[in-house]
């Protein structure tokens, strides 16, 4: 049996981890298109703070593809998939087969057309390690950089290089920063803090042109800037299966046993599309854990098990400055509101179900209490949802559910 | 308030050097002795309300407490003693009979301490127990005078009814209601385990314990209460309770605050109710009465289960022990003035009775004289406190021997005596169920289980000093014993020679 | 494999197990250095409400949402232990967001830590099952 | 009355462990023998014994008198002869009457008066006493032994007699001119007592009725056992284990009707792991015996000789804790302590073997 996964993050190692669980003897080949073994993508601002080494960036120990015997192809592109003759035409010009493949091709950075965009020199994207290496090449004392984009990675990148530079000032098309994942409530102790930290958020607002290293804003602002830092989006990597003639919306579908619409190929991670399992849509959850439990449930199903991942759903955790902001779910429903003076927390009910939670500062202890209630859409009859919506406590669940919960290992 | 006479017995030593402020004490003291002040971030304690039951002390990690017995006293008087005064204080105070709990403490003589074993030298071996069988199996129930054969010459082996032990200890009888359920549920654990018995008491049997009925004595007491056919069979053997070592002829008292559901569900009495068992057994005025009662139970029982009359050691318990012997009992329970309780009028508990050990001797030595001895067996309590006393007890003439304080202690009571209050922080003997939560069975049968074993051990251990390795070769054996600072009187009760002779 | 289990029918809430914890993973040789006039911050937490009592800390799961949900591969499932590499660790909270029971807890300074059955310190059986004094916490196979 | 008054007690006053030499013989086929061989075994068993006492138990040596108890009774002076002989008259018919020959040994000193009735209870006595003959002159023998002081019988059996003194046992021998006397059973005993100065009713063999009992060893049940016989109208006035002992047996086997075999299993009960190995039906007898006669159970070591008339009984206890041989020639059968012992009167036996703990080695006259 052979196994070939193509591309080398998160859900490839998930992959290759639950393989192995059931198949230790199938070559498992990986090829990915980064020349370094697989590190932890939204590590890379971490890494600019110095919260974090590029040694200790490397998502499993440096034995791990030894171990799990692996054979590793990088720095190499795959450039089509024969889905007639199971086989993958690489870019050196050679041809792999495959038994059973893995597309986990993650996602690349999408750019808005933006005018005189091609004259700006220090113009970087930051999602792989090496943007973030050539990012911090450029950067001085003096730097002025302009980050388009307050989103996760427009902000974890301001946050991470706060320290190196002069002035950061993010531009951003939204009213508001964060607008995926917080309320306004939400937004807008997140932008306090950002600018308590001296950085400058400039919303609602867009590049018109640059002109020399000068940004022109829509509204008429000129923001001056020695480096500009692209992070508006991402685009799912979809070309390999939809050349191919597999099903592809924005993103590759798969089902719940992570496979594409083609046999034996399967997705994971960024480049899929998986059913939300709140809303039962289809959607982008472009966020680790579902990348990793994606190419976990694939790798199973490559090998041979009837695996289901059914429980995809958006969540994030993050933190600003020390300010910490986790969510998950969705926003609708009836909701319940608590503020503290640190902190903030808002809970979505919807039909007698946790549906999705915005928890910031010091309400995050134990938030995972609140993920699993809406992961298994608890009917928040069956527990004291007056007691766990003050604290998430296992005291709230009924004393049989405590035993089970205390009593067996899950 | 006006004057209050009373000073605090205790004082709580707290070293803050070593506290932690990690607050256990102040959740563990059922007595509020102990509270947090916020303000200095210190551990306060009110040494008044402390009993000196050591929870706190025991819970401590670091070992940051110590009670001590405050120095503060009245002017020296070696006949109006401080605690003398102290209660006609409180009866002065309260105009109530004083009550008290466990055993009595005042300074009686101790005759198990007074007694020595002998053990074998060159003229005759010593056995080892490590490696030679060492049996403390032991029967009890009444012994056929004259053997019977069928018709072809073989012999009738069926007997009365017997009680088998493996080691000679069974856990006396405590009630519930007196103590926890959990605490009896430690018992009944322990008795199945050691293959011995423990005993209902007078509070009837939790219907969750029948399932331990092969170990279990049930009692029949003055008050009856939970007493029934179900009950009455569902035990090994039925004790009738006549009296008890630390109150002799008074009967007792369990107040209503104790008698929540379960309890009247088991006692058979309304809810918090005060559960009151009269001084004598209203239908036993006499010795024959008694007789009507052993049989009335045996009937009861189909005569498959033996039964025990129990009583207190008083004075002329030798003629009331041949009484009983006489009156179709299978077992006599002798209850000496040292056992304990879990209430009882002070005056009663510590100036009512005489010492097991004498108590014994007399009466092993009048059913002897009787020539019925072989007729009963003999089990005696009333602190037994360690393997040697069994061994005293045994060699004296018991067959086999009742611990109860030194159960309790197994299971972590620290003799504070205030079981009376109904607040014991080590959950034995209360029925507050965040009390009664503290000990948990599993751990309290195991450490009853240990201290059984243990004594097992070391009776072995002694009886093949003495070059017995059969324990009914150790009971009456008095040879084996010798008296030290005893006089002509007590050795002669004794039945036993002084050390040297 | 050996896990800690709870028992709330016989949890006094006494808290020992989280002071037995604190000082299990405190390094120092006497519990009043370690835990004198300090906040403490143990890897098993008591829950208390209305009588009712019982300590949490990792149930070291089969499935752990943690270990997949860590975004710098800092916690990992070792022979069915759960341990973490605190110096891998950037403090993202991820794990919090994804363990069911709430048993992960940040440190004094805010980097994750877990119980990991006193398998890194010198105390051998769990200090919160040693420290027990009512066994509510056992360290068993099941 | 003078030895009667030591400075150090005497049996009865106090207890005395001791050890000892024994020695029985038996002719099956119920050959009558002299006492010589007797005395010739238990010669070389010589550093067994300390001279503070010894004896013989012949059995089958009164057949002209085989009717009648032969009391052998020791006297302290003459006051104790006449209160005891006053006694008998009372309760018996004395139908001969004589000092015991013997003749004058230098080892042998301070001998009390020795005297042998032949006795049959009195019909009228016996009569209100509603006691079968046996249990009546046992009573009588015990009254004597407890209440009249100076007075002691030492053999009250049918047809057979103990011959003691305090000495070594092969000088006790020749003493009593045991060569005149012809049995087909004998025992014999050598004492070493630790502390007595030995009397002569403290020697061995003791004797109930027609049970004799010599003994090697000191049981550490003693006073569990004694207080327990004394219940049933025996009196423990030696403070022996050969007395205790034979009195127990003595209740067991003709009291209780037990057999010699069932007494063992009291006396030496199995241990209750050995007995949980037997069948359901042994278990149920072995246990009830055990438990019925719980304090009869002796502990500590001892090997006993039970001469009765027409057999003997060897047992050991249940660890043998003390040396018993066995051996068969012909009809003849030999017990001893130590195997040279019984090789110097029968140098070539058919078979030699020893008694586990607690057997009994059971031997009767042939039919």
């Amino acid at each position: 049996m052979h196994y070939v996964i193509v591309g080398n993050s998160i859900a490839s190692v998930g992959c290759i981890e639950s393989i192995r669980k059931i198949d230790q003897t199938g070559t498992i080949s990986v090829i990915g298109d980064e020349p370094h073994p697989c590190y932890s993508r939204p590590l890379i601002s971490y890494l600019l703070e110095n919260k974090t080494t590029e040694e200790k960036m490397t998502y499993r120990n440096d034995a791990f593809y030894e171990q799990n015997n692996v054979k590793l192809m990088l720095g190499k592109r795959v450039q089509a998939i024969n889905t007639e003759t199971k086989q993958l035409s690489i870019d050196d010009g050679s041809l792999v087969d495959y038994d059973k493949l893995l597309i986990a091709t993650g996602s690349c950075p999408f750019i808005p057309p933006m005018k005189n965009l091609e004259s700006v020199k220090n113009r970087f994207t930051f999602m792989t390690l090496d943007d973030a290496k050539n990012l911090e090449k450029v950067l001085t004392k003096e730097s002025r950089v302009l980050i388009i984009g307050a989103g996760l990675i427009g902000l974890k990148c301001a946050e991470g290089i706060r320290d190196r530079v002069k002035t950061i000032t993010v531009v951003d098309l939204a009213s508001r920063v964060l607008v995926s994942i917080l309320d306004e409530a939400g937004s807008s102790l997140v932008e306090k803090k950002l600018i308590s930290e001296g950085i400058t958020c400039i919303l609602g607002d867009s590049v018109k042109e640059f002109v020399n290293s000068d940004a022109l804003l829509t509204s008429g602002r000129v923001v001056g800037f020695d480096v500009l830092v692209l992070a508006v989006g991402v685009r799912p990597n979809v070309s390999l299966v939809k050349e191919a003639g597999g099903e592809v919306n924005r993103a590759i579908l798969i089902d719940e046993t992570c496979q594409t619409s083609l046999a034996d190929v399967y997705a994971a991670g960024d480049c899929s599309e998986s059913i939300d399992c709140i809303t039962n849509e289809r959607k982008v959850l472009a966020i680790l854990p579902n990348a990793y439990m994606q190419g976990e449930t694939a790798g199973r199903n490559m090998a041979g098990e009837d695996a289901f991942f059914d429980k995809a759903m958006a969540m994030n955790a993050i933190g600003f400055f020390g300010l910490h902001v986790i969510t998950a779910g969705i926003y609708q429903g009836s909701d319940k509101l608590f503020t503290t003076e640190s902190g903030y927390k808002r809970l979505f009910v919807q039909d007698g179900k946790l549906v999705g939670y915005i928890l910031i500062g010091d309400t995050i202890n134990r938030a995972g209490i609140y993920t699993s209630l809406v992961r298994n859409k608890t009917d928040l009859a069956t527990i004291d949802f007056d007691l766990i919506s003050e604290e998430p406590l296992l005291m709230a669940f009924a004393k049989k559910e405590r035993a089970h919960k205390l009593g067996d290992a899950q | 308030m006006g004057i209050n006479y009373l000073y605090p017995d205790f004082e709580v030593h707290r070293d803050r050097e070593k506290c932690i402020t990690c607050r256990v004490c102040e959740r563990q003291c059922a007595n509020e002795v102990h509270s947090y002040d916020a303000e200095s971030n210190r551990m306060v304690s009110d040494d008044t309300k402390c009993v000196n039951c050591h929870r706190c002390v025991s819970l401590c990690p670091t070992h940051a407490l110590k009670i001590v017995k405050t120095n503060h006293g009245f002017k020296d008087n070696a006949n109006w003693k401080g605690d003398v005064i102290q209660d006609i204080y409180r009866q002065a105070d309260s105009g109530g009979v004083l009550l008290a709990s466990m055993g009595t403490p005042k300074d009686y003589p101790v005759y198990w301490d007074k007694m020595l074993i002998n053990a074998s030298q060159v003229t005759n071996p010593s056995i080892d127990p490590l490696r030679e069988p060492m049996e403390t199996k032991t029967f009890l129930g009444q012994k056929s005078s004259k053997i019977r054969r069928d018709e072809n010459g073989k012999l009738i082996t069926k007997t009365d009814p017997q009680l088998a032990l493996n080691i000679p200890i069974m856990f006396s009888a405590m009630s519930y209601g007196s103590i926890s359920y959990n605490a009896h549920k430690s018992l009944a654990l322990a008795a199945q385990k050691l293959g011995i018995f423990y005993n209902t008491g007078e509070g009837g049997l939790h219907e969750d314990f029948y399932q331990y009925g092969k170990n279990t004595i049930v009692q029949v007491a003055s008050g009856r209460f939970g007493v029934h056919p179900e009950y009455l069979n569902a035990g090994a053997a039925i004790e009738i309770k006549m009296g008890q070592g630390a109150k002799p002829g008074i009967g007792g008292h369990l107040p209503g605050s104790k008698i929540g559901e379960d309890i009247s569900k088991t006692r058979m009495i309304p809810e918090h109710a005060d559960a009151i068992s009269p001084a004598p057994h209203h239908d036993i005025y006499s010795i024959e009465d008694l007789r009507q009662l052993v049989y009335t139970l045996k009937e009861a029982t189909a005569y498959t289960k033996p039964i025990i009359v129990k009583v207190a050691a008083v004075h002329n318990i030798s003629a009331i022990a041949s009484g009983i012997a006489r009156s179709g009992a299978d077992i006599i329970a002798i209850d000496g003035f040292r056992g304990g309780t879990g209430a009882a009028p002070a005056r009663t508990r510590d100036n009512v009775g005489i010492p097991i050990e004498l108590a014994l001797a007399s009466v092993d030595t009048r059913l002897r004289q009787e020539g019925i001895r072989n007729n009963v067996s003999l089990v005696v309590g009333g602190s037994i406190r360690s393997s040697a006393d069994v061994i005293k007890a045994i060699a004296l003439g018991a067959d086999a021997i009742y611990i109860a304080t030194s159960a309790l202690l197994a299971l972590g009571c620290h003799l504070c005596r205030t079981c009376q209050s109904g607040k014991c922080n080590w959950g034995i003997a209360t029925q507050r169920p965040e009390l009664v939560k503290r000990l948990n069975p599993e751990v309290g049968s195991e450490r009853l289980v240990n201290l059984i074993t243990a004594w097992n051990h070391e009776i072995k251990e002694m009886m093949g000093g003495m070059g017995i390795n059969s324990i009914e070769a150790l009971r009456g054996n008095r040879l084996m014993l010798r008296g030290i600072g005893l006089n002509e009187t007590e050795l002669q009760i004794l039945g036993i020679a002084h050390a040297g002779q | 494999m050996k896990r800690v289990y709870v028992n709330e029918q016989w949890c006094l809430g006494c808290h020992l197990c989280e002071y037995y914890c604190a000082y299990a993973n405190s390094g120092q040789e006497s519990m009043v250095k370690a835990l004198k006039d300090r906040t403490i911050n143990p890897r098993i937490k008591v829950e208390e409400k209305n009588g009712i009592s019982f300590a949490v800390n990792c149930r070291h799961c089969n499935e752990p949402l943690c270990v997949k949900s860590c975004i710098a591969g800092a916690l990992s499932q070792v022979d069915g232990l759960i341990v973490i590499d605190a110096s891998k660790c950037v403090g993202c909270y991820s794990c919090i967001m994804a363990c069911p029971y709430g048993a992960l807890m940040p440190n004094e300074e805010g980097v994750m830590q877990k119980c990991e059955l006193c398998t890194t310190n010198t105390h051998g059986k769990p200090a919160c099952v040693q420290g027990c004094p009512n066994k509510a916490i056992v360290f068993e196979e099941r | 009355m003078e030895a009667y008054h030591q400075r150090l007690p005497l049996e009865g006053e106090e207890r005395f462990p001791s050890g000892c030499a024994i020695s029985g013989i038996f002719s099956r086929a119920g050959n009558r023998f002299s006492g010589r061989s007797a005395i010739t075994s238990i010669s070389v068993m010589h550093d067994r014994s300390n001279g503070l006492g010894g004896g013989f138990a012949g059995y089958g040596i009164y057949p002209e008198y085989k009717d009648f108890y032969a009391f052998h009774i020791f006297y302290y002076g003459n006051e104790a002869k006449r209160m005891c002989e006053e006694y008998l008259e009372e309760h018996f018919d004395l139908i001969n009457l004589s000092k015991i020959p013997t003749e004058k040994h230098h080892n042998i000193t301070d001998e009390p008066l020795i005297w042998r009735y032949f006795v049959t209870p009195l019909p009228t006595k016996l009569a209100n006493s509603q006691l079968d003959e046996k249990e009546y002159t046992a009573r009588c023998v015990i009254h004597i032994n407890s209440v009249i002081k100076g007075a002691y019988v030492f053999s009250s059996g049918k047809n057979m007699g103990v011959f003691k003194a305090v000495g070594f046992p092969e000088d006790v021998g020749e003493f009593y001119r045991l060569d005149d006397y012809k049995g087909y059973s004998w025992t014999v005993h050598g004492r070493y007592p630790t502390n007595t100065p030995g009397w002569w009713g403290g020697a061995h063999p003791f004797a109930l009725l027609d049970y004799s009992v010599v003994h090697n060893g000191e049981i550490s049940s003693y006073d569990a056992n004694r207080r327990f016989i004394e219940m049933y109208g025996y009196n423990c006035t030696l403070q022996t284990d050969t007395e205790v002992i034979t009195y127990m047996i003595d209740y067991l086997h003709r009291r209780q009707g037990l057999t010699l075999e069932e007494v063992s299993h009291v006396i030496a009960a199995p241990f209750w792991s050995t007995i949980g190995r037997k069948s359901e039906e042994e278990q149920a007898e072995y246990t009830y015996l055990r438990n019925t006669f719980a304090s009869m159970l002796i502990t500590g070591p001892f090997s006993i000789i039970l001469g009765f008339n027409g057999g003997l009984m060897a047992l050991n206890d249940r660890l043998k804790l003390r040396s018993l041989v066995a051996a068969e020639k012909d009809d003849m059968v030999y017990l001893a302590s130590e195997e040279s012992a019984i090789r110097i009167i029968e140098p070539n036996p058919d078979r030699v073997w020893h008694p586990s703990g607690g057997k009994p080695v059971i031997i009767t006259l042939n039919k």
